[in-house]
């Protein structure tokens, strides 16, 4: 079966990506792999081209250059290798986007019953077993708005894994929390790690980086500067640039 | 039976002619005494509140004909002999007052609390305040709701009619008439009231896009 | 002033009356309701890739906005007929009611899905829905939510609007005003009592405004 | 204002109808026309005065009589006992026939073939008040707002039948040369001067100005001009409507 | 003269101070003198009532039980004893307050000629003064929104001075600005300060109290539960709620 066949092959590959806003060059002959389970951590200065590369991913932005593959799919502008993209990718942002007139169990039922067709009482199951899973069944019947920011995000972080997708999308989820609420976020993304969810995540959030990392990316205007294991990364990068930036990080923690 | 030559045309433009005066005593009418709904619905004395909330619900929830036709007659009725002008001034002025009191205030209601609180710890007084700090700003808030009514009132000056005023839409009718043509006739009442009313709608659209940038 | 009020002629013909703000309500009803239709069909349309389809939007609520009411009814109930499509008094007002009231729906509809924030259609790109289906399921709602008021407050007008219909000899409340008004000259009862009416009917229409907004906005924001 | 009011400021204040030719119209010119004009002005000068008009509309006619902003109405008004229980009317001054009007393919003999069509009349008119009365409760009668609308209706196939005054046909003839025609004369309605009830000096001396121009040949002259047709015979008296003050 | 005779009273006294919102009993007996010259900063966790503390002593806010008395200057409800207070005491908000439709320069002369009845010429050569004190006299001539934060908070000091008050009161003052910006603007209170200004400071910037407050006041709940020197009360607490206050800040910090 191809399925076992492409166990080691990339789940997501990235190859001489290049991505224009108008004139400006927003990523520049980008390549990068990620194999089933790897974890993925994306770091570098704002304005450095992250959310562009991850957003590229599941076509939120389109590229202009080279190839971007999921699961052997080529993303192309046709709406069926788009579809298939975005069903296998699941993506988390910055500032949640729970849909605030659904409650946080029709936030988690809406795609699987209108994307893939499930039943409600099916998706409703899928739906428990994921709020469960980020532990916050109990909230289930909450809107939004009563929630806690936290608690928001794992809803969100739910409502991406009710899809069942192959590898998810993190851009910088932590950063609209308070503190005291970014540990229990850091935390499930921690325990879908070890599950081994292939992931790939923007986050300036260097402990976690330390813990699940397998490879840390460095960007800064629109490249991949320097790519490593983290212990290697953070001990001894190579760039300056990347040197500079973690110096700045690290003074600010 | 007459045909629609230029002396009809001449006629529909000697109505637009009353129509725009009617607007303008309207707008303007209705802008002097809105200013002071607007403030009164804002104010910290809660009977005027109350009493500015029930005009603004009266003008607002009865039709503007009924409108013009009790203060037409009903003035007349309580014994005050007045000019048709002036009648129909003062109802114009009413029903404008209403709803452009109710916009300015939402103006108001929209310029930052911090502004007020900052204008009074400067020692600044209720008239300072107002004319100085909140009105300008309020102003520009509501300009598009401002102009829209502005719209809204050219075509309602086309009931004044009932009180006899030849305006373009009488005008129209009048000539409909005589050529019996209302079609032809009110195609090109129509057309005139849109050529007036387009080019404000289109500065107020502007007006609103320019407001939104800035605040973003 | 000889003029004694008399309101038997009013009281006499109340039921009448009464008939006749139905009548009003039904009509503004069902203008209300086909033009919340249009005003979502219409953004649809605004929104589409079909430049053509855009442009006719844009004229559509460009002309009903800047004309009177008065020229558009006139228009449906006499210039329909000529190409074949001849409509009773009630159609025609109800018609042009919804072609009125649609034109500032689409406007002020629009408004609330350009409000929508970009991440929630981002969010639902990401989970896979299509346009339709993040339209319908993601932005129709909250943007409703936000347009409500002044959806609201121009389906008022709209009501007070259904007056103008009695040209085209619809039936409703101003025309059996003046129907009443005709048979015995008693202008001022009439008047005074239908613009009360009125002010009753609007006053009746916000209190079921409020109710559906509490009945189906019942979400809560921050 | 009372007439001797009138007398001192020099003029008499006539409302009369804006919009409604033959009988009382603002011309192109924007002057006061018809037959209501002419009579309006006669009258004034029977008086001395100068007559100044002031265009009204249906709507507003009685309420311009009633709060005093008017002196009289010449204003097309046709007599009812209903409406006489409001306003004083002077007597009679123009009679106006009034018919049924449809296409000559159909037949339309009476009121019962009216039953279950649709019958246009102007809002407020007298054909409005005579089908109501003769076919009210059968056919589905619409009102419109004035005559153009009316005969608009009927061109336009919204109504299959009009009532209408004895102007219609050549109007109609001119909008469809010879597919119309009367169907049958409903009644004839006279109109009267309106004055405020009570107002003795007024309702005098509009009668016995009435009684002589028709003596004297003035009314024919002026019915002729407008009407194209003869004065009609006017009753002495109708049922429930006075002519004078009592 | 009771002008010199009062040097030594107290500015600004509060005494017994009770305020409530509706129900909540948002100031509870509240004592505060602060003498002529003082440098008061007020902290407590959020919510403890620092700011309706300081917009009571304006009258931004109606107190219901006590007094509070500007140099001598007893705040009733009278219209004029307001005035009175208001025109003493200049305020400073969190986020400026500037006015947006205003130039700097007209932000600064508004008061002064309406207030005071200063002839323009007169206000614009007074404004000229403070702000070249708070060293924005170039931006004069710009509107408030083409000023990055910190400076859009110096022209909201340079306004209050111009009304030339005994006292100011800042309301956080630098919670809205961006970090590089924060400098600018206590390098400025602190220039204040050392010219001998009156001030009462609601702020966590515990650099600032250490260098210029002669007493630190700490709230909570609506009460002020300790005050003391700056390094008394840094060092050496009394009460648990302080330590656990300070201890929290300082772990940030
Ligand atoms: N829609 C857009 N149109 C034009 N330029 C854009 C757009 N989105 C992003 N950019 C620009 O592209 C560059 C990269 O943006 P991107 O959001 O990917 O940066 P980032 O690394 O995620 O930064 P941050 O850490 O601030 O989120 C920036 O210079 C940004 O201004
Ligand atoms: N206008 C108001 N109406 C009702 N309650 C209010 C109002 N203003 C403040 N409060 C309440 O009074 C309490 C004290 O508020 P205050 O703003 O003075 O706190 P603070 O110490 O300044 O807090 P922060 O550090 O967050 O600014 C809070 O619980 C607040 O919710
Ligand atoms: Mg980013
Ligand atoms: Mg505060």
């Amino acid at each position: 079966m191809p399925q076992s066949d492409s166990a080691h092959a990339p789940l997501i590959a990235l190859e001489g990506v290049g991505k224009w806003y108008g004139s400006y060059h927003a990523l520049k002959n980008v390549n990068l792999t990620v194999r089933k389970g790897e974890k993925i951590v994306l770091c570098g200065p704002s304005g450095s081209g992250k959310s562009t590369l991850i957003r590229c991913i599941n076509h939120l932005e389109e590229i202009q250059e080279g190839s971007i593959t999921v699961e052997g799919t080529r993303l192309t502008d046709s709406g069926r290798s788009i579809d298939a993209v975005r069903r296998e990718v699941g993506m988390v942002f910055q500032s949640f986007n729970l849909f605030p007139h659904k409650t946080i169990m029709e936030n988690c039922i809406l795609a699987p019953m209108r994307v893939k067709g499930m039943e409600k009482a099916k998706a409703e199951a899928v739906a428990r077993t994921y709020l469960e899973r980020v532990r916050i069944l109990d909230q289930a019947d909450k809107y939004p708005a009563q929630l806690s920011g936290g608690q928001q995000q794992r809803a969100a972080i739910a409502r991406a894994l009710c899809m069942e997708p192959k590898a998810m999308l993190f851009d910088e989820p932590t950063s609209a929390l308070d503190p005291e609420m970014v540990k229990e976020v850091l935390d499930t993304m921690i325990g879908l790690a070890r599950d081994g969810m292939t992931m790939i995540c923007v986050t300036h959030e260097m402990g976690f980086a330390r813990q699940v990392a397998d490879r840390v990316v460095f960007m800064a205007s629109g490249e991949i500067i320097e790519e490593g294991e983290p212990e290697i990364f953070f001990r001894n990068p190579q760039h300056q640039r990347t040197r500079a930036f973690l110096g700045e990080i690290l003074a600010h923690h | 039976m007459a045909s629609i030559g230029p002396n009809e045309i001449f006629f529909l433009l000697q109505g637009l002619k009353w129509t725009v005066a009617l607007t303008l005593i309207g707008f303007i009418g209705g802008g002097v005494f809105g200013l002071l709904v607007a403030l009164a619905r804002t104010a910290d004395h809660k009977l005027a509140r109350r009493i500015t909330a029930g005009y603004i619900a009266v003008f607002q929830g009865t039709p503007l004909l009924m409108q013009l036709f009790v203060v037409y007659y009903g003035v007349a009725l309580i014994g005050l002999d007045i000019d048709a002008w002036l009648a129909v001034a003062i109802a114009f002025t009413l029903h404008a007052s209403a709803f452009l009191g109710e916009i300015w205030r939402g103006g108001i209601q929209a310029v930052p609390k911090g502004q007020t609180e900052a204008a009074k710890a400067l020692g600044l007084h209720y008239p300072s305040i107002m004319k100085d700090v909140i009105l300008p700003q309020a102003f520009k808030i509501a300009l598009p709701a401002t102009i829209g009514f502005l719209v809204q009132l050219i075509k309602g000056t086309s009931l004044a009619a009932i009180v006899g005023f030849v305006e373009l839409s009488r005008a129209g009718q009048i000539v409909s008439n005589q050529t019996f043509r209302p079609l032809t006739v009110f195609a090109l009442v129509g057309l005139i009231y849109f050529l007036i009313c387009w080019p404000l709608s289109l500065w107020g659209a502007r007006q609103e896009a320019r407001l939104q940038t800035a605040s973003r | 002033m000889a003029y004694n009020l008399d309101f038997s002629v009013v009281i006499d013909r109340l039921p009448e009356l009464l008939i006749a703000c139905a009548a009003t309500i039904g009509l503004a009803i069902a203008g209300m309701a086909l033009a919340t239709v249009i005003g979502v069909l219409g953004v649809i349309a605004r929104r589409s890739t079909i430049k053509p389809l855009r442009a006719a939007v844009i004229a559509f609520v460009e002309i009903i906005r800047n004309t009177p009411f008065l020229v558009q009814i006139f228009f449906v109930f006499f210039a329909l007929p000529q190409i074949g499509l001849r409509l009773n008094p009630t159609a025609t007002a109800i018609i042009a009611l919804a072609l009125n009231g649609g034109a500032y729906a689409i406007e002020i509809i629009r408004g609330g899905v350009d409000a929508i924030p970009k991440g929630q259609v981002e969010a639902g790109l990401a989970l896979g829905l299509h346009k339709a289906q993040i339209f319908r399921h993601i932005i129709l709602k909250p943007a409703l939510r936000t347009v409500y008021p002044s959806l609201t407050s121009q389906f008022i007008m709209l009501t007070l609007t259904t007056s103008v219909c009695t040209s085209i000899a619809a039936f409703e409340l101003t025309s059996v005003a003046q129907k009443i008004e005709a048979d015995t000259f008693r202008s001022f009862e009439v008047y005074f009592s239908i613009t009360l009416l009125y002010l009753v009917i609007s006053g009746l229409m916000m209190g079921v405004f409020g109710l559906i907004s509490r009945l189906s906005f019942n979400y809560p924001v921050k | 204002a009372s007439l001797a009011d009138a007398k001192a400021r020099g003029k008499v204040i006539i409302g009369i109808q804006g919009d409604n030719a033959p009988w009382g119209f603002v011309n192109s010119s924007g002057v006061q026309d018809g037959l209501d004009a002419d009579i309006g002005k006669a009258f004034a000068e029977s008086l001395g005065l100068k007559a100044e008009f002031v265009p009204l509309a249906v709507a507003n006619r009685i309420p311009a009589l009633m709060t005093g902003k008017v002196d009289v109405l010449f204003a097309t008004m046709g007599m009812t006992a209903e409406r006489a229980k409001t306003i004083q009317y002077s007597k009679p001054y123009a009679g106006n026939v009034l018919s049924v009007y449809g296409p000559k393919d159909k037949k339309i003999g009476s009121y019962a073939d009216l039953a279950g069509i649709k019958v246009g009349v102007p809002k407020s008119s007298a054909m409005d008040t005579a089908l109501t009365a003769g076919a009210g409760s059968t056919a589905s009668i619409l009102r419109f707002d004035d005559d153009a609308a009316n005969i608009q209706a009927l061109l336009s196939g919204q109504v299959e039948a009009i009532g209408g005054n004895q102007f219609y046909g050549d109007r109609l003839d001119a909008a469809a040369k010879g597919k119309y025609e009367a169907k049958f004369d409903l009644t004839t309605l006279y109109n009267g001067a309106g004055t405020r009830p009570g107002e003795k000096d007024w309702n005098e001396a509009i009668n016995t100005f009435l009684d002589k121009i028709k003596a004297n040949g003035e009314l024919k002259t002026i019915y002729a001009k407008w009407m194209k047709r003869d004065v009609p015979p006017f009753p002495e008296q109708l049922p429930d409507i006075p002519f004078t003050v009592k």
